[in-house]
């Protein structure tokens, strides 16, 4: 009983951290956008209070159902790739509910969100929501590719399929994967600069063409959810490649350094480019990315 | 076929916009099938209003006519009104009026840098140049008080001659533009991105530039030398050096070379100007506006514009006030007609971006 | 020039008996007058067999008192570098002319706003009714006889104000010559 | 224990407190004043300093700027805009022309004075306003804001009928969904 409520708390606290850490990146995305942008920018907490107005502003929507299970399904699915990726190794705060062949339960699970977005989307009956769902659908299709790949060629390599277990592989050995499996992690990362909607892979929700695209309809306590969850699943998707990359990491400090580390790929290089058009994209991802993902497989089958 | 398209409405409140119109487009998966314009969201009747004004009034309406480069329609009807008057110009004042076109020319590409970028995501651009622009604005600001809205360029001259050190000012500009400008193309040019994003792009082939009327750097774009300050040339530019660029591509990323170059070629023909430019009168003067009538007629004079060809007809019936003007906006040939027929079986990404690329400018097709 | 000049007014006169030069302009123009009916003919041989490739501006004056509209074409040839007005006369109360948007496409848009704007109707023009305005219940706006001034004043409201300083307004507007009011010597540059 | 009249009013302050810094503008240009607006957003003037974004729909946006003189045709889309919007709302008259028709004063297809058509919380003087003048706009909507006085919105919908009889009166075919919040 006691270990239950002690896990219940812990991912209360889990929970919290995640959200303050991922608004926190948010804003710091802001801010140094604006630094080579030749502006001052927004304060770092400029988010928090985005999210807090919108959650205080007033919602008299209502398309359906779905639309207002749109948002739950973002959340659902950040909350619970949150809870499987173990945060921190050796701490009772951040428990984690990690399972044996949890790496092929979380490829699911992280399509699950988008796809229940694409249902709320698509009821709100705005075409460019509907657009921006069909582009958001086909941008995973081509960065799973790679990522899969990356994926599967650690499966092989290390006769594991949990996240711990390569976590355990990193510890014994003393080198993190991202040295020992060097293909894997360049298809990883190069999957990830379309994970976190940057440009040039911004093109779901692009302002100029579709108007924000599935969110066009949401305001107020709608977007304050999707902005959390948003925030939430960047710092699960963080802290996952850490985990499988970097080692993991010890202590909170730790951790932020390496993840914040790893935030600024994306970042700095959607600072300097354009947007791909879709069938662009998608191209790109089964180019490069899934070359370096096969040779990650290659890598792991050979040796 | 045609029953699975979905309708798409860009406008008039759309971010990817360019001023405020609307472009109802049929998609068919990215595709767009059909393409119809709808303006008029601008129409404030500025020609009808004329007609309850004087000569001199007008002027002030003349500036909103295309908000981001007011002057050469200033300076076609100061040039339509001298023309039908018979009012000579002193050489100076057509020396800073050159300089005045000029200086609008590079603020206005400063601003469709912004324009173009944001329409493909590159947002840093925009920033960039959009800032930068601001030390334009600073020079038209100490030389005829307003940022944006000059009423400079009047018939027989200008308002007010140059400050002391402004010469020197604008030569220091051009220095730290020149600078910028290399930034702005290891940003922009130099880009895998952007280059895969303009190439191919709305391509409008010679001879449909031709045969659709469309005028200035589009059609310079599609690889024809044509420009009015070489063909027709007006003030001094008989007297300057410099090129027409030119390129073949007719597609997006060849207007942007082209307005690119120009801007080199801008601010050689400003530091040609400072260099040659005669000391004396700078103004003609005329008589009181509210007594001032011009002789019966009309007149026809245009301007090479960043966006192409503006015109300005007016008629005088021998009154106070103008019997009739109509201005030829440069977007005006290729903002409704054009557009509809060049974006079918474009990418509905690419709307925005071709729309900037054209320069298309709601309020001089409407006024 | 002027041979240029002349040389084009020689060969519209053989081919267009209606045509009715005037050639005193001291810049590069030259200005036709031509029936309404030659419009689509003088256009197309102008553009064809001429060089007058590109269409500059299509315009229209309502001449109220006279009780005629004039539609103004200017075309522009790059390779003779000279510009032609081509214009003709309507009937004010009956105005209906030829379709030339065959020849440049962009006529199209200034055909739209003319029967919009005049009311001038052009027999074969395939376009949407509206163009600039909607709902648009009045006579076509740009007509000299509708005043807009009037309709502004019926139609929205309007903030008192307006009025001040109209005998300032009047001083300066009934002034002769340079010298300037008292009132305004010290603002006089 | 929320009903409580005192916790009402820390409430209310945290809230205008968030809403004071966090100002989305809607990204519609319905006039010329559109053309200070990317300068206001850009370096040198930087409004996002202040909170200020742009929004790219209505359902998103705090504030409806209204850049410049409105024609009869654009009043019609502005209207649905403003209603699409969610509360809390304002809206920021720009340019002379929406006070008292600017310029336009006797142009047959402008509206002359903009808050017998929609409720406005503040006026930027000028043709153009400079960004400075635009920044002091919104200096004084967040002014306004924490003080909780801009209630446009509320104003809106208590006046409701008479907004909608000035509206119709120029809008001759009124074709649009009832307001419903």
């Amino acid at each position: 009983m006691e270990t239950v409520l002690m896990d219940i708390l812990g991912a209360v606290v889990t929970f919290l951290v995640a959200f303050v850490v991922g608004m926190t990146y948010g804003g710091l995305s802001r801010k140094i956008t604006a630094r080579v942008q030749n502006r001052k920018g927004p304060p770092w907490y400029q988010n928090f209070i985005d999210a807090f107005k919108l959650g205080f502003k007033k919602s008299a929507i209502h398309h359906g159902v779905m639309h207002h299970l749109g948002g739950a399904f973002l959340m659902v699915s950040s909350v619970m790739t949150l809870m499987i990726v173990p945060v921190l190794s050796h701490n009772n705060w951040f428990p984690n509910l990690n399972f044996q062949g949890d790496l092929i339960f979380l490829l699911y699970i992280m399509t699950f969100g988008p796809l229940g977005m694409a249902l709320g989307a698509g009821q709100t009956g705005n075409p460019n929501s509907a657009i921006g769902v069909t582009r958001g659908l086909s941008q995973m299709v081509g960065f799973e590719i790679p990522w899969v790949l990356a994926l599967v060629a650690l499966m092989i390599q290390y006769h594991t399929t949990s996240i711990t277990g390569l976590m355990a592989a990193q510890a014994h050995s003393g080198t993190w994967l991202m040295f020992s499996s060097p293909f894997a992690f360049i298809a990883a990362v190069m999957a990830m600069l379309g994970m976190f909607r940057y440009s040039p892979f911004d093109i779901v929700g692009a302002p100029t063409e579709l108007a924000s695209g599935p969110v066009s309809e949401n305001g107020g306590k709608y977007l304050f959810v999707m902005m959390s969850s948003g925030s939430v699943f960047t710092f699960a998707k963080l802290t996952l490649y850490v985990d499988l990359f970097m080692g993991g990491a010890d202590n909170l400090l730790i951790l932020l350094v390496k993840t914040f580390a790893l935030y600024l790929i994306p970042m700095l290089y959607g600072m300097t480019t354009p947007r791909y058009r879709t069938e662009q994209a998608v191209r790109w991802f089964w180019g490069w990315p899934s070359f370096f993902g096969l040779l990650a497989i290659l890598q792991a089958v050979i040796f | 076929m045609r029953e699975k398209a979905t309708t798409l409405y860009i406008g008039p409140q759309h971010p990817g916009i360019t001023g405020n119109m609307m472009v109802k487009v049929q998609v068919e998966g990215d595709t767009i099938v059909k393409a119809r314009t709808e303006v008029g969201y601008l129409h404030r009747a500025f020609e009808k209003l004329q007609e309850r004004r004087n000569w001199l009034q007008s002027f002030t309406l003349l500036c909103r006519f295309c908000v981001p480069e007011p002057d050469p329609v200033e300076e076609s009807y100061a040039r339509a009104v001298e023309l039908l008057e018979g009012r000579e110009v002193p050489e100076r004042a057509k020396y800073i009026r050159v300089l005045m076109l000029e200086l609008a020319r590079i603020g206005s590409y400063m601003l469709w840098y912004g324009g173009q970028n944001g329409s493909l995501g590159l947002y840093t651009m925009g920033q960039w140049s959009v800032g930068d622009r601001n030390y334009i604005l600073d020079l038209f600001e100490e030389l005829t008080g307003g940022r944006v809205y000059h009423m400079y360029i009047w018939p027989g001259g200008v308002r007010r001659d140059l400050p002391e050190g402004f010469a020197e000012k604008v030569l220091r500009t051009m220095d730290y533009l020149e600078k910028r400008l290399k930034d702005y193309d290891d940003l922009m040019f130099d880009n895998t991105i952007f280059q895969k994003r303009t190439q191919g792009v709305g391509i409008i082939s010679k001879e449909k530039a031709v045969e659709w009327g469309v005028v200035g750097p589009v059609l310079r774009g599609s690889g024809i030398k044509s420009d009015i300050r070489i063909d027709d040339p007006y003030e001094v530019y008989d007297k300057l050096d410099f090129i027409v660029p030119t390129h073949e591509g007719g597609d997006i990323w060849s207007r942007a070379l082209v307005r690119r170059q120009e801007i080199r070629q801008s601010i050689r023909i400003i530091r040609q100007v400072i260099e040659q430019m005669p000391s004396g009168e700078y103004y003609n003067r005329i008589p009181n506006p509210h007594k001032w009538a011009l002789p019966k007629g009309d007149a026809y004079a245009r301007t090479e514009a960043t966006r192409g060809e503006v015109g300005m007809y007016i008629v005088s019936d021998g009154g106070v006030h103008p019997r009739r003007i109509h201005f030829r906006g440069a977007a005006y040939v290729h903002g409704i007609t054009l557009l509809e027929d060049l974006l079918i079986g474009e990418n509905v990404a690419d709307i925005s971006a071709i729309m900037n690329s054209l320069g298309t400018c709601p309020p001089e097709i409407e006024r | 020039m002027k041979e240029i000049k002349e040389n084009i007014i020689q060969r519209i006169k053989a081919n267009f008996a209606d045509a009715a030069e005037k050639n005193d302009f001291k810049d590069n123009r030259v200005d036709f007058s031509v029936k309404k009916e030659t419009i689509p003919s003088i256009l197309f041989y102008l553009k064809d067999e001429m060089g007058f490739i590109h269409l500059s501006h299509i315009s229209c004056v309502d001449w109220l008192e006279e009780g005629e509209l004039e539609v103004v074409f200017i075309v522009w040839s790059p390779k003779d570098k000279i510009k032609v007005f081509v214009r003709t006369r309507l009937d004010r109360d009956n105005p209906v002319m030829d379709n030339v948007d065959m020849i440049w496409r962009q006529a199209n848009t200034y055909e739209r706003e003319m029967r919009e704007m005049f009311g001038v109707q052009f027999t074969g023009l395939v376009a949407p009714e509206e163009f600039l305005l909607e709902d648009w219940q009045g006579p076509p706006p740009f007509r000299r006889d509708f005043d807009t001034a009037a309709y502004a004043e019926k139609t929205f409201w309007h903030r008192p104000g307006r009025e001040d300083a109209q005998d300032v307004r009047e001083t300066i507007a009934n002034r002769d010559g340079e010298e300037i009011p008292d009132f305004a010597k010290k603002y006089s540059r | 224990m929320m009903n409580d009249k005192n916790s009402q009013k820390i409430v209310d302050i945290i809230q205008n407190w968030a809403r004071k810094h966090s100002i989305w503008v809607l990204a519609y240009g319905t006039g010329c004043g559109a053309i200070e607006i990317p300068p206001t957003m850009t370096s040198r003037y930087d409004a996002e300093r202040l909170g200020v974004r742009g929004a790219a729909t209505p359902r998103q946006a705090d504030v409806l700027l209204i850049t410049g003189y409105l024609t009869v045709k654009t009043m019609k889309r502005v209207i649905r805009v403003y209603e699409q919007m969610q509360d809390p709302k304002y809206v920021i008259g720009f340019g002379s022309c929406t006070i008292n028709g600017g310029m336009y004063y006797d142009s047959y297809n402008t509206i002359k004075v903009l808050d017998k058509y929609l409720p406005v919380d503040v006026y930027i003087n000028g043709c153009m306003p400079r960004p400075e003048a635009v920044l002091s706009g919104f200096a004084q909507l967040q002014k306004r804001i924490a003080e909780g006085r801009a209630n446009g919105a509320q104003q809106y919908k208590d006046n409701l009928e008479w907004y909608r009889a000035n509206q119709k009166k120029i809008i001759p075919n009124w074709i649009m969904p009832e307001y419903n919040w």
